[in-house]
């Protein structure tokens, strides 16, 4: 096991120089150009010009490469083309706030998922799985700006209970927290459903069954544990995707998260933020992936890794 | 049948299945009983209905099976439950499940629950009965795994299904059945997987155990060379009804429904010398969703009379302690 | 054949089930379908509410939203298809050859999986916008791309567990090649999950789609798509609420009727599950 | 990132940072204290002046520093921290008179040192502002309170000398949060969790106003939309089809659809707004717009340029039979609705049976294909918007329209050239007598009408949305919403229940 540990961490180092290099090659070989971008759209060539010299940008590719990868060995990931901030001052608090708002709204979901996915099964094909199925795939269908939009216009300003936009207290990460795992949840309840509903047809249950134990126990012991592992795979998966932020919530909500910071990033060509953000969220995501993984072997012993 | 109350007495049991393709009569009106401390041995093709059977009497019919008619007299010390009409969701059933009847299934690749050590599923058995603390409880597992002879039993504890061969995890399923001392342990073809070498290693084991925990056996099969061998009592069962019940030797000797010689002919014989053509039955097993009037046996029974195709025939003692559901051997009403 | 008459009988499968071949069908006919002409401008009735001339209302430039709905189907219901099965087949081969496999080459195969999963859909996107140009299969692959890393885990997952069964070694014993195995041993257990995540990720499509609209790649205007008419109700959510109406519901219709259809195949498929009802 | 601009107030607004000084009493109604939570649009800027052109900055620094001159609602140069200014009659050197009595929030005097080595650092670490002083040289104190700035070139400068304000601010602080979705702004707004902010989008604005504790004012902006017309391109070098194109396009049509009929007015002269400088009314008496829609005019106009709908298909050919058919390129979110009026162009043009396919292009790729030269450009037609920040028409003469400033040198993406055009340019850009300089400007768009290079579209307006209990803050043409002397009605916010 720890074999598998080490060999997962050594392999950041040189994922994330391949990253850097990968992006780097992919932000020349893309349109976009981001002195011009700067300059505006009417500013003269005198200008454009004057900001590639001043940022660097006319030097020779290679050279522009191998100083920003020394820099970056030195542990500075450079400043930004727009606001001459390190990127790491950008980059990291909101790192940590939408790892917050990923924990939070991928706890909310699993439970959620977990519940109505075990009942669904219990109670498979009859009225009330039908109507967590309708429900969950309600959830899947509505897009997150529309059940945001709607959650603020009722909760915010119709009710007025729950604040709109900002971090300050736990009341503004209610709506964002349950917008985002709604979505997720309604994806998880799925596929719990059918995993347990492939468990629970198992003869191991019909044993458990034999041997006097509760419906409970049947259901949320024998029966999860061997569901848990497509499960975990998409919770992994969910995890790492609103790790990467999720964009249209952060906007909704003006949540300053990962996700937005760099989507916008790429769309103005901001090239040292999307590569200090892409490096940052690798890393985690390798790290949520192993703990996946090292969860995987935990839960199946069929699945061996010494 | 012995002497002193019956185990469990069965009465007119009929489970149907309502699927989509119609009501299927697996168990259509079955009367038969277990007296303690014996073993009945219960043979019938593939589809008969033996397996539903075992299955109605631990109280696990499931829908869309349901228990249509009849009762599962269960003796207990106290009191004489009937099995049929307890929920079986409910408390009551899954305090007799484990502790007063267990069970033992075909597939042992799959009846374990593969995250979970052999160790930790015979202790849950333990524990949901009571009466131990766990540490207790471990170390009665461990005595069980050595007692149906699965070598290095503490080791073996800790060890999951898929490190087993399917020898020694049927032998884990049984240590698992006895935990708790069964009055009743029902064994649904727990052989049938198996090879022939440990097919006999395991009889001889559950032979054994049923001498030292004195368990009454309803061992299911439809080998009737493990029958021989295993039964006390003997019931035979075709498309849902039992067509013979007797004492094993009676069956084997002296048959008297056609349909059990017609098996008795069917098995190969060392006692018989030279080559003789095995005579198989001809004709196929009525499917269980047709309505057939008459002996469900007729169209396949060299005998079959008029009386056989109009009516079918009861379950009536032909001989003391031998009964067969034939007209050859009763009088047409 | 046997599997659409069993599959039939499932009433809410077989109920869902036209809907989809009519929804497919829709998508088929829809030029010719459409009350009134989807591309007319008419400024005279912007946002004009839902009415007997426009069952669903009138959108920014008054043109028929019902119309607009039905042609888009055409084009998000094609390109989401495709997108889906492309993800399909690259997550399936590549998660069970992997999971098979085991050794370096799953550590590899997963860990460029993991590399795709990093790279935003926008990022992949307009990669794929300079490699393949702005056209519908640029939107597929990108699309495709982006989902595929979900199969590819799920194949992999369930391969690991699958590989370690005893019949799985029995019929390696039989002399089965390796595409026997997957094909007939490997396959069945996967395609529970599978069948569920692929129709879990159709509307993840719809709405990514949409999402590439705005980077220009695939649907230039004026053809219409569910996801961006989505995208212009968004901005006017009070305003006219009626614009979000029609490409939600027939989101809804496409994504519950998937899914229903996906938990009928899943039991027809798997007789086992019927035992349990 | 909405689209940046050039900042600034061109060569008469220098940049320093300092509180005024002496306190004067305003009468007895403002009251001080409070704080005002701002919400703005721009997502990317930086507190540090010199390095940013994003709109969203300039609100920043208009909170935090103050120039040397500012620019009041009719977009006249207002002395501020400059007492006055005299320019030599060279026109090279420019010097300022400060206010005396004036300190920096650390204490530090503001004097002629402190603005000459702004100005000084600025040119040497090539500020993106800087290289706009076209022929900006150095700038020295000439004594305490005078600085002198020299330039290489004649540079027109327009100093008016009006009356200006002066006192301490009301407000303890004001916060800035960025908000990039507009239903959220127009959300937190109504809830009362801000008190003031910026683009709204224009359909909610009526929903707004009916609020009694909202108020919503809407100015007409600087910025125009406008259709490059590529003349590579046949027939777009013929003046008719040009004439024919502007004709066919129902400008009060965008303006109600796309802008909800408040979000933009019809411009009433090419290029150049109200609120810049030289601007007048270039329509035709009893004209909406210039250009007005036509449809019948334009199909006129297109047939005497030879173009028929010979085949009945719905599309003109050219004599020689093939269709007219042309591509337009636009990017989607730069600027407020630019993505639904490159439909409306395409629906417009169809109206005269020329078809056009719309490319639509991410910002950054857009950028790209719009900064290419004549030979490379691959657009026909570009839909772009011209803004001009520093309210004098200096910026579009010298490097929109004049065949010098072709791209990719400067802004002339219709590769137009017009000798008559060229000289009124020069001679309005070095032309210091005002009213020489207004007739050469109207010269020039009446050369642009009568010459039409481009499809002219309308004017985008601006709109600043407020709490009712905020009084005395402004809201500029050039998107500046300076609010130095604002202040908050403490009783009615509380009557609103807005607990902070």
């Amino acid at each position: 096991m720890t074999k598998l540990i080490v060999a997962r961490l050594l392999f950041m180092g040189p994922a994330a120089l391949l990253i850097v290099t990968f992006l780097f090659a992919l932000f020349h070989l893309i349109p976009g150009d981001p002195a011009v971008m700067l300059a505006g759209d009417n500013a003269p060539r005198a200008v454009v010009d004057s900001i590639r010299q001043a940022y660097g940008f006319d030097q020779p590719l290679h050279v522009q490469y191998w100083r920003y990868v020394t820099k970056v060995l030195q542990g500075d990931l450079g400043i930004s083309n727009y606001t001459r901030d390190p990127v790491i001052d950008s980059v990291f608090p909101r790192i940590v706030n939408t790892a917050q708002l990923a924990i939070l709204s991928m706890l909310f979901a699993m439970t959620v998922s977990l519940l109505l996915g075990c009942i669904s099964a219990m109670y498979w094909n009859r009225p009330l799985d039908k109507i967590v199925t309708v429900v969950s795939l309600l959830g899947i269908c509505t897009p997150v700006f529309v059940s945001g939009l709607l959650a603020i216009y009722f909760f915010s300003i119709y009710l007025g209970w729950l604040p709109i936009s900002g971090m300050s207290s736990w009341r503004h990460f209610i709506l964002p927290v349950i917008t985002l795992g709604a979505l997720q949840a309604a994806m998880l309840t799925r596929m719990v459903r059918s995993c347990m509903v492939d468990a629970l047809g198992k003869d191991y249950i019909t044993t458990a069954r034999a041997k006097g134990a509760s419906e409970f126990l049947v259901v949320f012991k024998h029966a999860l544990r061997n569901a848990l592992l497509p499960i975990i795979t998409l919770f992994g998966l969910g995890l790492g995707h609103t790790l990467g932020g999720s964009v249209v919530t952060e906007t909704i909500f003006n949540w300053p998260g990962l996700g937005r910071l760099m989507v916008n990033s790429i769309l103005t060509r901001d090239l040292p933020i999307t590569q200090g953000a892409i490096f940052f969220f690798s890393m985690i995501f390798i790290l949520v992936n192993l703990v996946v993984d090292l969860i995987y072997a935990w839960v199946d012993p069929r699945i061996r890794y010494d | 049948m012995g002497d002193g109350a019956p185990l469990i007495e069965v009465k007119g049991l009929k489970v149907h299945f309502h699927t989509e393709d119609g009501v299927a009569r697996a168990v259509d009106g079955v009367d038969f009983t277990i007296a303690p401390e014996r073993t009945l041995g219960v043979v019938g093709e593939s589809g008969c209905g033996k397996s539903v059977t075992a299955r109605a009497v631990m109280g696990l019919i499931e829908p869309p099976g349901r228990i249509e008619q009849g009762e599962i007299l269960l003796h207990l010390r106290d009191k004489v439950v009937d099995i049929c009409r307890l929920d079986p969701r409910g408390r009551e059933i899954r305090d007799i499940r484990g502790s007063e009847i267990a069970m033992i299934f075909q597939e042992p690749m799959t009846s374990l629950n593969p995250v979970f050590r052999i160790g930790d599923q015979i202790v849950e058995a333990i524990l949901l009965h009571g009466g131990m603390g766990r540490s207790q409880a471990h170390e009665r597992a461990i005595e069980l795994l050595d007692a149906v002879g699965i070598p290095m039993p503490r080791q073996r504890f800790e060890s999951f299904p898929h490190q087993l061969s399917g020898g020694m995890r049927q032998r884990a399923m049984i240590a698992m059945a006895m935990s708790c001392n069964p009055r009743l342990l029902i064994a649904d073809e727990p052989t049938t997987a198996l090879d022939v070498t440990i097919q006999a290693q395991v009889i001889d084991l559950m032979n054994a155990l049923r001498r030292d925990f004195n368990t009454a056996i309803m061992f299911i099969t439809h080998d009737l060379g493990v029958i021989a061998g295993m039964a006390d009592d003997v019931v035979v069962m075709y498309s849902g009804k039992i067509v013979e019940s007797a004492p094993v030797r009676e069956i084997f000797h002296n048959p008297k429904h056609p349909y059990t010689q017609g098996l008795m002919n069917s098995i190969p014989s060392l006692a018989v010398w030279g080559a003789r053509r095995l005579k198989a039955i001809d004709g196929v097993v009525p499917s269980p969703f047709a309505h057939q009037q008459g002996c469900r046996f007729a169209p396949r029974c060299s005998h079959a009379m008029e009386v056989c195709r109009a009516r079918s025939p009861e379950l009536l003692e032909a001989a003391p302690g031998h009964s067969a559901a034939c007209f050859l051997h009763q009088a047409a009403p | 054949m046997d599997f659409l008459r069993r599959y039939r009988r499932d009433k809410v499968g077989a109920y869902f089930g036209a809907i989809l071949l009519l929804l497919y069908g829709v998508a088929l006919t829809a030029q010719w379908i459409t009350p009134a002409d989807p591309m007319a401008i008419n400024l005279n009735e912007v946002f004009a509410p839902p009415s007997w001339r426009h069952w669903l209302g009138a959108d920014q430039f008054g043109r028929d939203i019902l119309s607009r709905v039905i042609l888009a189907t055409q084009v998000t219901v094609k390109i989401t298809s495709a997108a889906c099965i492309f993800a399909v087949l690259t997550g399936v081969t590549i998660g069970m050859f992997a999971g098979y496999r085991g050794g370096w080459v799953e550590s590899a195969a997963m860990r460029a999986t993991d590399m795709l999963l990093i790279f935003p859909i926008i990022m992949l996107a307009i990669v794929v916008v300079v490699v393949a140009g702005p056209t519908e299969t640029g939107v597929i692959i990108a699309l495709g791309l982006a989902q595929a890393p979900q199969f590819i885990r799920i194949a992999r997952g369930v391969t690991l567990s699958v590989k370690e069964e005893l019949y799985v070694e029995a019929a390696i014993a039989a002399g089965a090649g390796r595409a026997h195995i997957l094909a007939h041993h490997i396959w069945p257990n996967i395609s529970t999950p599978i069948i569920v995540q692929a129709t879990l990720t159709l509307p993840v499509l719809v709405l990514n789609a949409s999402a590439l609209s705005y980077l220009g790649l695939g649907v230039q205007p004026p053809t219409p798509e569910w996801g961006q008419m989505l995208n212009e109700a968004k901005d006017h959510l009070i305003t006219a609420p009626h614009l979000i109406v029609g490409p939600a519901a027939a989101l809804v219709v496409f994504v519950l009727s998937a899914n229903l259809v996906g938990d009928a195949v899943q039991e027809t498929l798997n007789p086992k599950l019927k035992k349990q009802k | 990132m909405n689209s940046s601009r050039i900042a600034s107030a061109g060569a008469a607004a220098l940049l320093s940072c300092a509180l005024a000084a002496s306190a004067q009493a305003q009468d007895a109604k403002p009251q001080y204290g409070g704080e005002l939570i701002y919400a703005q649009a721009g997502e990317q800027f930086s507190l540090f002046p010199g390095r940013n052109l994003d709109s969203g900055a300039q609100d920043v620094w208009l909170y935090a520093c103050e120039n040397l001159v500012e620019m009041n609602e009719d977009s006249a140069i207002v002395p501020w921290l400059a007492k006055s200014w005299t320019v030599s009659p060279d026109k090279k050197v420019f010097t300022f008179q400060l206010q005396e009595g004036v300190k920096f929030h650390d204490g530090t005097p503001f004097n002629a040192e402190a603005v000459a080595f702004v100005f000084n650092e600025a040119k040497a670490k090539t500020f993106i502002y800087a290289t706009i002083l076209e022929g900006f040289e150095s700038a020295k104190a000439a004594s305490e309170y005078s600085v002198t700035f020299h330039f290489t070139s004649p540079f027109a400068a327009l100093l008016p000398n009006l009356a200006y304000q002066k006192g301490k601010p009301y407000l303890d602080s004001v916060k800035i949060i960025t908000v990039t979705d507009p239903a959220v702004r127009a959300s937190l707004l109504e809830k009362g969790e801000i008190d003031r902010t910026v683009n709204l989008n224009d359909f909610d604005i009526p929903r707004l106003e009916a609020n009694r504790s909202i108020r919503v004012r809407v100015v007409p902006s600087t910025r125009q939309y406008y259709v490059v017309l590529n003349h590579m391109v046949h027939p777009l070098d013929h003046v008719n089809v040009r004439k024919a194109f502007n004709y066919a396009i129902d400008k009060a049509g965008i303006v109600k659809s796309v802008f909800a009929g408040r979000g933009a007015v019809l411009s009433k002269a090419p290029t150049v707004s109200e609120g810049v400088y030289g601007f007048t009314d270039m329509r035709n008496p009893g004209e909406d717009t210039i250009f007005p829609y036509n449809l019948a005019r334009a199909k006129e106009l297109m047939k005497n340029a030879g173009y028929e709908d010979r085949n009945k298909d719905g599309f003109v050919e050219d004599i020689r039979g093939n269709k007219l058919s042309l591509n337009l390129f636009t990017r989607r979110g730069g600027t407020k609705g630019d993505f639904q009026v490159a439909q409306l162009m395409q629906n417009f043009l169809k109206d005269i049976g020329v078809e056009v396919k719309i490319t639509v292009l991410e910002s950054a790729a857009f950028g790209d294909a719009i900064k290419l030269g004549p030979t490379e450009a691959k657009y026909d037609l570009a839909l772009l918007s011209w803004g001009i920040p520093t309210a004098d028409p200096d910026e579009p003469m010298m490097l929109f329209t004049l065949t010098r400033a072709w791209k990719p040198v400067g802004a002339n993406r219709m590769f137009y050239s017009s000798d008559e055009i060229d000289r009124l340019s020069m001679l309005a850009h070095s032309e210091t007598d005002e009213a020489k300089r207004k007739e050469y400007v109207k010269q020039w768009m009446a050369e642009l009408l009568r010459d039409a290079p481009v499809i002219y579209l309308p004017t985008l307006a601006l709109n600043l949305g407020s709490r009712n209990y905020l009084h005395d803050d402004r809201i500029l043409s050039v998107d500046n919403y300076p609010a130095p002397f604002a202040w908050l009605d403490k009783e009615e916010m509380k009557k609103q229940g807005i607990r902070r």
